[in-house]
């Protein structure tokens, strides 16, 4: 299927850019006059993959995170990568309450919280290569 | 993202506003701990009532005050009216530590029954 | 001198991205804490660049606009790129009230307003080739 | 964006609300056209103080109405606060077309004095 729109945002992964990847991807995706809910859907999710990309996969370390986000219809798909650490299993990863970094005080809620908020969550990654997660999410059939 | 300290009588109540992400995650430790430190009180109320946007960097702030709170011998609660942060303390179960209200004085009045 | 951080934002040339690409760049900017009145300035300016690229650029066929937002210290530097049909005379072009499209009620005020809200506007193109808008401005010294 | 039309005794008021940008230039014309057309009335006064964005494809917009108007023997006024687009509507010569005013009862007096 041909998405109706794109875009592409390639940014730094600074932790003040979690914000700013949040607003982008709910301005972008607000075109599709979702519901106020499911646009606050989109930015919890789009949040806690950003931030994956910037503890997780740059570990602190400056590099870029892409995000491309494709309109349809009624649904978007919002694909966030990072050419950073990657994830050695990622089923593991998806575990909820799983972290690798307890010390940091991260609650391993990460893929949870993207799962509950989004219809589905795709992960692929390879160790030493990066990682992209896909986030899907149909709107409700009525436009408001 | 802000926060704000008060007494209620033996309780502090944090209350947060803006946006608590992994961005403002290490503020709002610092911020904190530094206010449990010269605290004489021991049990806090989180009051997330004026949060836009919390993610599950927020959890990990929580959680993590949580077990130096109780640690001290303390007990804490949180305030929240908003669905979505709700569920997000739900599925990572801090609703086991802590309870939530959506009333600073239901908060109140459960800290210091229990 | 080196950024403070940076982002490329790519997208379609349709008219529903004007909104977005505007509200993307305020959000990147607003990092910098500038006022209310700064920020509205670079929105402005934003939305006349972007607006040309999609008419006068791509002439409303879809192509790809390119804008690249650079932070420093107290100032921003925001470059618009289309690859459309580029501009013959780019100083008749910045004229104010000059417009190649009257007849699509076009004011020919563009770069006058994207001068007027910035510090500096730069313009490189090549008929054929495309066009590249940069928008600089200076922000306030002090933090809000 | 939106546009609401009423009357105030001769005269046609369009109240702009939202961001006039490009991308609702179109509607805005065809809109405005259309109650042109079907109104008894020939003054017109634009509205915008609820606009919150307003970038030079309004410029067009005003212009565009306003050589109709004054085509058919109507006057036009302006009806704006925001210093930002009173600036764009200044730079552009829109001013010397058409006075803007900051409240309607002015535009009103004014057009209907001159
Ligand atoms: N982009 C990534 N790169 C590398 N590892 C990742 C990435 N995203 C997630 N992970 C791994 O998956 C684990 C679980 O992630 P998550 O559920 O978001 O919880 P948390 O971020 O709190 O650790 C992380 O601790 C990390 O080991
Ligand atoms: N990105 C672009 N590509 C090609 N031509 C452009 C571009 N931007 C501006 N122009 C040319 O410069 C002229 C003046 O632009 P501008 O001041 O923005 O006024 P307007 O958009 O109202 O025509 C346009 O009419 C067009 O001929």
């Amino acid at each position: 299927m041909q998405p109706v729109n794109e875009m592409k945002l390639e940014f730094l992964s600074k932790s003040s850019n979690e914000a700013f990847a949040r607003v982008a991807a709910a301005a972008f995706v607000s075109q599709l006059d979702p519901t106020i809910e499911e646009l606050a859907d989109v930015r919890t999710a789009v949040s806690e993959a950003v931030t994956n990309a910037i503890i997780h996969g740059y570990e602190n370390e400056i590099g870029i995170i892409t995000m491309v986000c494709r309109l349809y219809d009624r649904s978007v798909e919002i694909e966030i990568t990072d050419k950073g650490k990657g994830i050695e299993d990622i089923e593991l990863a998806m575990q909820p309450l799983y972290t690798s970094k307890p010390e940091m005080e991260r609650s391993g809620m990460g893929f949870t919280v993207m799962e509950s908020f989004m219809d589905r969550v795709k992960v692929r990654s390879k160790p030493g290569e990066g990682t992209t997660v896909t986030l899907f999410k149909t709107f409700s059939s009525e436009k408001k | 993202m802000e926060i704000r300290f008060s007494n209620r009588g033996s309780t502090l109540i944090a209350a947060f506003s803006g946006e608590l992400d992994h961005h403002f995650a290490e503020y709002a430790r610092s911020k904190i701990e530094r206010e449990l430190f010269k605290a004489t009180t021991r049990d806090v109320i989180f009051d997330l009532t004026g949060l836009s946007f919390m993610d599950s960097s927020g959890i990990g702030v929580l959680v993590g005050r949580y077990a130096n709170i109780s640690k001290l011998g303390g007990k804490a609660a949180i305030i929240c009216r908003n669905s979505r942060i709700r569920k997000i303390l739900e599925i990572s179960g801090v609703l086991k530590l802590m309870p939530v209200y959506d009333e600073l004085d239901d908060a109140m009045r459960a800290l210091h029954s229990a």
